[in-house]
């Protein structure tokens, strides 16, 4: 994987994912799924509850049971790859019930991901972004407050090196200030060459970040809505969304 | 009944000592009778943690906790339970294999007295499906009655949990992030629940959305290391600026 | 003060030792345990029945594998056995993990539990039928037989051995565990192995490995234990079952504890023998009942 | 029009009434009865309360040896010498069921198994259960004093309606109040509590129940046998009932009956022929219960029943 | 109805061997058992130049639980319509069978089981017990023990019923012989590690240290003992071991330990001419319980053939009546009470060196002769005996 930089060209396909079946078990989840991020782009998936969002960032990890399709990353198939394979092609992934390893403490929790590319940031980096992390570091992850625990699953993958993160209701249960400082984060992070795939909810937050919004409904895209087509489409994404 | 104090519930000196690190320290919180009080506060300053002490979940380290003028700081998890104060989890918590029905008269049993009959029928439970239909029905559930609770979108389940705290008739009621993860037509949905439901209780819950306890909350208690840092009205705490720059943050991104 | 009670201190310090030694057994079986609930998260009903596979491949290495070759006098000499017999047990786990075990984890861990139990009964049973049910005798290693005389007490030399060797393997294994990168992913994976492997750890290969390493333990010391105790089929079913009831004791929260526990249960055991003999069967399920009343998460287990 | 399960007594009374006379040998049926009830209270409390026991064999073992002792040494009538074992196993259950408790999970199954294999040493040293060699010549005695029960059938059909009883109990309190609250701790244990129940009780209540059902059909065989030996209070029985339950079909009615039918048969048929190979066959069942058919007998059978209508 | 000769319930002598097929007994009765029954109904068959009644044999195995047994004893009187049943290793089957076998009016002739009850309080006349009890051992081992020169003895005994019957009856005879008990340690049972028990042996100074226990117990404490170096200095005596522990145990660590037998299978020419045809069958050398099986199914058919009926009382009078006289024993009665009286053997576990051949494991010390062999009639418990 080589270290996208903050001057790659736009327009360079880091995933594709064309036709994407996933089911849990017996359950049938994702119908098909089309869509396509760039190098260093932002893109939002949004929808109701229950619409396949997870199930998508899931499903491109390997973490559902069956799934069908394809996914390429960085122009490899990963669909019959192993979970640990694809993770190594460069992609971290925050869960969205976080995922904090109670038995290891907050500083092991931190280190726990192994390093999938060159170029993550240091920890020094990581506990000025999120002080209150450095404060906690000694104590077990289970001990950790919700939010403290949300801070801890974005910070470990910021450090492996992962170009393509993968985020699943970061701003949820955080406090509005937290929030905010995640909003600035994710620009810095789109300004150093990330690509980044967040699932939302709260719209307001994801909103002004985003270069694209797809919509998922029944687990397929309905919708996809352009930065600049923002405005013109609010009242399609009001119906879809309830925003 | 005996004279009501205007306080339902007090703490007295509260705090709580993890190994070397206070997460709640001498919080004296007053909770007025009827009222929907809310608990807010930076991540980690001590909200679940108090949540945790009320419901005896947690044992303090030193402090009281006084309900209805009784000191309730040595008492038991069901027992408080019992006594009036239910508590709804971060995450939701219903009984997934139990169909709808069945979840709330999970809650209402306790009060027929028979839950340990063993040799009693269950139809002896039927009696209670008209109360368990009317609170379904004051959570727009009623049609789902029959339903296996897995099966239920996760905004149903809140309301559905809901339902049953409201099956024991608490007093108190203490909701820990109720909106949490939810889309934006089921926050609308909660909030009306909750202001449909206050009415003759009391209500405190912790709530990040600053919307819904905006909508909500009659006083608002801000928590900020394991103290308190405000309290009062929204309109008074939104603009205190310990409370900005604490929690609420600049609001332009 | 001994005397008065009728013991000399000479037969008390053997009562340590023979204790000790009981305790490394406990120890190293529970530490075989711990690990592989660590991981898996499956309490290894089969440790007792790899453990007694341990001491039959030994004795049928020093015994049988030369005939079977058709060279009589080829022979597995007991430290050969120390190395490969663990090897051979740990493969067998690696099997039994890759074709049975694994379609388990996402259930109920009851189903673990209740198939390791299954598997020792064939296991057992198979010996059984193969070997019959009286034991099979293994002699010590020449250079370990004897005893020195110490001055105070008499120990014989391959139990002293035994001692050494099982608490080096234990605490290599708890460094391992708790003082290196790949503990923290053993520890990390147990509880989400999933997450894990979605930051790119091999989990399902750690996982297999990890069983392997647990029982392979078993096996070890299954091969310690041939030369003090006939090798029979049955010589793993009721060693287990103390060794759980040690588990409990000590809460499978730590590793280091496990062994501590398996040590101190061992010297319990040892000197309740010297005191009221007709308890000592007993007594490990009495501490276990006691602790239970008093810290029911036992002695090194977390709550919750 | 009557349910499944309705229809499913109706089989088993007609089945358990007639067996005798169709030429199934009856004592093999009285062992058959005894263990199914045995099979059903272990049921009560892993299929409907998630709690697997691995010491059950303690409390048909120890209700035996009460009730053997009681008979024989204080001449007591076999329905009281049965109702002094079920008592003694209620209390049991209540004692080790206060400390297996305070764990869940893996741990309880460990307790219990511990505590079992205690007792197994205790019995084994007393003096009145005669150790290894088992206290042996229970007479059989009269049932109220009245009815013979040396006479074979007579016994057959107390032991039948022993089975039945305890079965009708071990029905009701699944779909009792109780039962209601028991699912309810299954299924979401923190939410229990916190709705005012002290799931610690209520849980204890199950394991006092179930092991004196245990006791009851641990009594009973005392009674037909003649015997209590340290075979029933060995942990190899507390295998054997997980492994009928299993087999059966965990968590239904009717399964833990089959599969006691199964085992007690197949262990029956096997040992002459196949001798130590009994232990294999019966450690293979298990693996294959567990991994491909976990849904036990009945279990496999209703999905199968449901799936064509 | 007739059959050659002969009132036959069911036109067949229907023999069951119930056994320990796969348990920890399977050694020295199970399978061997079986063959040695086999071989004595050919053998009758051919002394009867096949002139002979229906005999079947049946067998089956029963895990050495006690319900297992009655229940297979129930099935085999009541549907198989079995005559006699043989072997019944460990007592807690013997036991349960034979009032069974009383009720239906049946035989049981009991080889693999111990316990002095069997033809004590617990004795019935439908009854025989064919081959040795724990007072039979205790006193042939603590005897002549003593005699040899091993006058203070310690006790490794096993703690359960079994164990301190086997401890108590041996002490009393050192007592009687003029030899010293210097002490007894109990170990609990099963037990694995014996060494504390052995070093408190060890350190009483007996000359004998006497092995209360059984099966894998037994087996243990001889091999720890000789890992602790306790003989030649002390010499172990076992009171009840068979054949087979020796095989397992090898020579090596057995050594010098005395025993008390009731077969050995190369005592003398005749006993050895069976012993290899058993051989040749069974591909191990008998045990006496195996031996006894043989005999004992051999006396039964000839009682039969000689009552003319297989009705059991008749059958019992005339085991009663006559002695066994073959290679597993000579001129022995059946007494009242259900006991074979027979010669027993003094043991002494030969040194590697010594053995010569396959199964040469034994020096046979002395014989000890039936009447001090087995317990006097003056004491029995057996209400049979009072008459
Ligand atoms: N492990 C699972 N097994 C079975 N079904 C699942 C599982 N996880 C999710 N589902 C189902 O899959 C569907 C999509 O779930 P998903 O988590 O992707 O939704 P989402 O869009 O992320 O919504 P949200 O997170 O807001 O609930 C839902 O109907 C859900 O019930
Ligand atoms: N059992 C515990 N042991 C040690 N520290 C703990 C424990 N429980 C909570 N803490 C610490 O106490 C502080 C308060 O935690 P609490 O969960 O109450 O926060 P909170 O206000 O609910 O935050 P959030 O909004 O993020 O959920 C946190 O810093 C947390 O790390
Ligand atoms: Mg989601
Ligand atoms: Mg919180």
């Amino acid at each position: 994987m080589s270290a996208a930089n903050s001057n790659s060209p736009a327009g360079v396909e880091m995933l594709r994912v064309t036709g994407l079946h996933a089911f849990y078990g017996e359950s049938h989840i994702l119908h098909g799924l089309d869509f396509v991020v760039n190098r260093g782009e932002v893109v939002t998936l949004l929808g109701r509850n229950g619409a396949g969002r997870t199930t998508t960032l899931r499903a491109m990890l390997g973490l559902t049971g069956k799934r069908s399709g394809s996914i390429m990353v960085n122009g490899r198939e990963t669909i019959a790859m192993p979970t640990h394979d694809i993770a190594h092609l460069g992609i971290g992934y925050c869960p969205e019930e976080r995922g904090i390893f109670a038995s290891l403490t907050a500083e092991e929790n931190l280190l726990l991901p192994p390093q999938v590319a060159s170029g993550g940031m240091s920890i020094e980096e990581i506990y000025t972004m999120f002080p209150n992390l450095q404060e906690r570091r000694a104590s077990p992850g289970m001990r950790l407050s919700g939010g403290e625990q949300q801070m801890l699953a974005i910070a470990r993958i910021l450090r492996t090196g992962a170009k393509l993160l993968l985020l699943d209701e970061i701003s949820e249960g955080l406090a509005p200030v937290i929030v905010q400082t995640l909003g600035r984060m994710v620009r810095q992070l789109k300004q150093r060459g990330y690509t980044i795939i967040m699932v939302e909810q709260n719209f307001r937050f994801a909103a002004p970040l985003a270069d694209r919004h797809y919509v998922i409904e029944h687990g397929r895209i309905v919708e996809t809505v352009p930065m600049n087509e923002l405005q013109g489409k609010m009242d399609r994404l009001h119906e879809l969304l309830g925003v | 009944m005996p004279l009501q104090s205007e306080f339902i519930l007090e703490t007295c000196e509260l705090t709580k000592a993890f190994k070397g690190f206070v997460a709640v320290s001498s919080v004296n919180l007053k909770v007025k009778r009827g009222s929907i009080h809310a608990l807010i506060g930076p991540n980690g300053a001590g909200k679940t943690t108090t949540f945790n002490l009320l419901t005896k979940f947690l044992a303090p380290t030193s402090g009281t906790i006084t309900f209805n003028g009784a000191d309730i700081t040595s008492e038991k998890p069901a027992e408080i339970a019992r006594r009036g104060i239910v508590r709804s989890f971060q995450i939701s918590a219903t009984f997934p294999h139990l169909t709808v029905l069945e979840n709330v008269r999970i809650g209402l049993q306790r009060e027929l007295g028979t839950s340990f009959h063993f040799w009693k029928s269950e139809k002896s439970l039927e009696q209670l499906n008209g109360r368990a239909m009317e609170l379904l029905e004051s959570v727009d559930l009623a049609s789902f009655a029959k339903t296996v609770t897995v099966e239920l979108p996760y905004g149903r389940k809140r309301a559905l949990e809901i339902a049953t705290t409201l099956a024991l008739d608490p007093e108190l009621m203490l909701l820990d992030e109720p909106t949490q993860g939810m889309g934006h037509e089921d926050v609308g949905r909660v909030v009306d629940l909750i202001r449909k439901v206050s009415a003759n209780r009391t209500i405190l819950m912790v709530e990040h959305n600053l919307g819904v306890v905006a909508d909500l909350s009659d006083t608002i208690t801000v928590l900020a290391r394991g103290a308190v840092l405000a309290e009062g009205p929204y309109s008074e705490v939104s603009k205190n600026p310990l409370v900005l720059e604490a929690y609420v943050g600049s609001e332009q991104q | 003060m001994f005397e008065l009670l009728g013991i000399t201190p000479q037969a008390l310090y053997s009562q340590l030792l023979v204790g000790l030694i009981n305790g490394s057994f406990y120890a190293l079986l529970s530490l075989g345990l711990a690990v592989i609930f660590g991981m898996l998260n499956i309490i290894n009903f089969t440790h007792g029945a790899q453990y007694m596979l341990g001491a039959f491949l030994a004795w049928i290495g020093l015994t049988q594998l030369g005939p079977w070759l058709g060279s009589p006098d080829f022979s597995l000499n007991y430290w050969a056995a120390l190395i490969v017999v663990p090897l051979l047990v740990g493969a067998l786990g690696i099997v039994i993990e890759r074709t049975m075990l694994r379609h388990l984890y996402k259930l109920d861990h009851l189903y673990g539990l209740l198939l390791t139990f299954g598997i020792a009964l064939i296991i057992e049973g198979l010996f059984r039928q193969w070997h019959g049910s009286s034991g099979k005798s293994y002699d010590i290693p020449e250079v370990l037989r004897g005893a020195i005389n110490l001055g105070f007490m008499y120990l014989p030399k391959y139990r002293a051995w035994v001692i050494v060797a099982s608490l080096t393997v234990c605490f290599a294994t708890w460094f391992v565990i708790e003082r290196t990168k790949l503990g923290s992913y053993l520890r990390a994976g147990t509880e989400n192995p999933r997450l894990v492997q979605a930051f790119g750890i091999n989990v399902p290969l750690m996982i297999t490995l990890t069983y392997g390493f647990g029982v392979a333990l078993a096996g070890f010391a299954g091969v310690l234990a041939a030369p003090i105790f006939t090798v029979s089929p049955q010589m793993g079913a009721d060693l287990i079952i103390v060794v759980f009831a040690v588990v409990v004791i000590g809460g499978m929260g730590s590793i280091l504890g496990s062994i501590v526990t398996g040590l101190a249960l061992g010297l319990v055991e040892g000197l309740t023998k010297v005191f009221y003999p007709e308890a000592s069967a007993v007594v490990v399920f009495v501490i276990m009942s006691i602790v239970l009343l008093v810290r029911p998460a036992g002695l090194f287990g977390r709550e919750k | 029009m009557l349910t499944r399960t309705q229809w499913g007594f109706i089989a088993l009374i007609v089945a358990g009434v007639l067996a005798p006379h169709l030429g199934v040998y009856p004592t093999f049926l009285m062992k058959c009865w005894c263990l199914a009830l045995f099979a059903c209270a272990f049921n009560l409390l892993l299929g409907y309360t998630g709690l697997l026991s691995f010491g059950h064999a303690a409390f048909i073992g120890a209700a035996g040896y009460i009730a053997g002792y009681s008979i024989k040494a204080w001449g007591l009538s076999p329905e009281l010498g049965i109702l002094a074992g079920t008592a003694f196993a209620g209390v049991l259950g209540y004692l080790f069921g206060s400390l297996a408790i305070r764990r869940a999970g893996i741990y309880f199954a460990m307790i219990t198994l511990a505590l079992a294999q205690m007792l197994y040493f205790v019995w084994l040293q007393m003096k009145f259960t005669g150790g290894e060699d088992g206290l042996q010549g229970v007479p059989r005695g009269k049932l109220f004093g009245v009815i013979d029960l040396a006479d074979t059938l007579n016994l057959y059909y107390f032991v039948f309606a022993i089975f039945i009883v305890g079965f009708l109990l071990i029905y009701r309190t699944i779909h009792s109040p109780f039962g209601q609250v028991l699912k309810s701790i299954r299924e979401n244990e923190p939410r229990a509590i916190s709705l005012g129940y002290d799931v610690d009780k209520y849980k204890l209540l199950a394991f006092v129940l179930s092991a004196a059902l245990a006791g009851l059909a641990g009594a009973t065989k005392t009674v037909v046998f003649q015997l209590a030996s340290l075979t029933d209070a060995h942990w190899h029985t507390s295998g054997e009932v997980v492994l009928m339950t299993l087999l059966g079909g965990l968590g239904t009615v009717f399964g833990p009956v089959v599969g006691a039918f199964v085992v007690v048969g197949l262990q029956n048929q096997l040992a002459d022929k196949v001798g130590s190979w009994v232990q294999v066959i019966m450690g293979a069942i298990f693996v294959v219960c567990v991994l491909a058919f976990r849904r036990g007998i009945v279990g496999e059978w209703m999905t199968l029943f449901s799936r064509k209508r | 109805q007739q059959k050659g000769g002969l009132k036959l319930s069911d036109g067949v002598v229907k023999i069951g061997i119930l056994t320990d097929m796969s348990g920890l007994y399977a050694d020295l009765s199970g399978a061997g058992s079986i063959t040695a029954a086999k071989m004595a109904i050919e053998d009758f068959r051919a002394q009867e130049k096949g002139n002979v009644f229906p005999i079947e044999l049946v067998y089956g195995d029963h895990q050495n639980k006690g319900d297992v047994a009655s229940n297979k004893a129930r099935e085999w009187f009541e549907r198989d319509k079995v005559d006699m049943i043989g072997d019944l290793v460990t007592t807690s089957t013997a036991l349960a069978v034979m009032p069974i076998a009383k009720q239906a009016n049946r035989i049981t002739i009991v080889s693999g089981a111990a316990s002095t009850l069997i033809t004590g309080k617990n004795c019935t006349d439908t009854n025989v017990h064919y081959v040795y009890d724990t007072y039979a051992l205790a006193n042939g081992t603590g005897k002549a023990v003593v005699k040899q020169g091993g006058d203070s003895w310690f006790f490794l005994t096993a703690d359960y019923a079994f164990g301190h019957s086997l401890e108590k009856d041996t002490s009393d005879v050192v007592k009687a012989n003029g030899g010293k008990v210097l002490g007894a340690v109990r170990h609990p049972f099963p037990g694995t590690d014996f060494s504390s028990f052995l070093l408190k042996a060890q350190s009483s100074g007996a000359k004998v240290i006497g092995l209360a226990n059984a099966g894998t117990d037994t087996t243990n404490s001889i091999k720890q003992a000789a890992e602790f170096g306790i003989m030649p200095k002390q010499s172990l005596a076992g009171l009840l071991m068979f054949l087979t522990d020796i095989h397992s145990l090898g020579l090596k660590t057995a050594q010098n330990m005395y025993l008390t037998e009731g077969f050995y299978w190369d005592f003398n020419a005749e006993t050895r001419a069976w012993s290899k045809r058993y051989y040749d069958q069974h591909k191990r050398m008998p045990t006496m319980v195996q031996a006894g099986v043989y005999s004992s199914t051999m006396h039964y058919l000839k009682a039969v053939k000689a009552a003319g009926t297989d009705e059991a009382k008749a059958v019992m009078a005339k085991m009663k009546q006559t002695p066994v006289n073959d290679f597993f024993a000579k001129n022995a009665r059946i007494r009242d009470d259900g006991r074979l009286v027979h010669d027993f053997y003094l043991l002494q576990v030969k040194k590697p060196e010594e053995s010569k051949y396959p199964w040469d494991y034994y020096h046979v010390r002395q014989v000890i002769p039936a009447a001090d062999a087995v317990g006097p009639a003056a004491n029995s418990e057996c209400p049979l005996m009072k008459k």
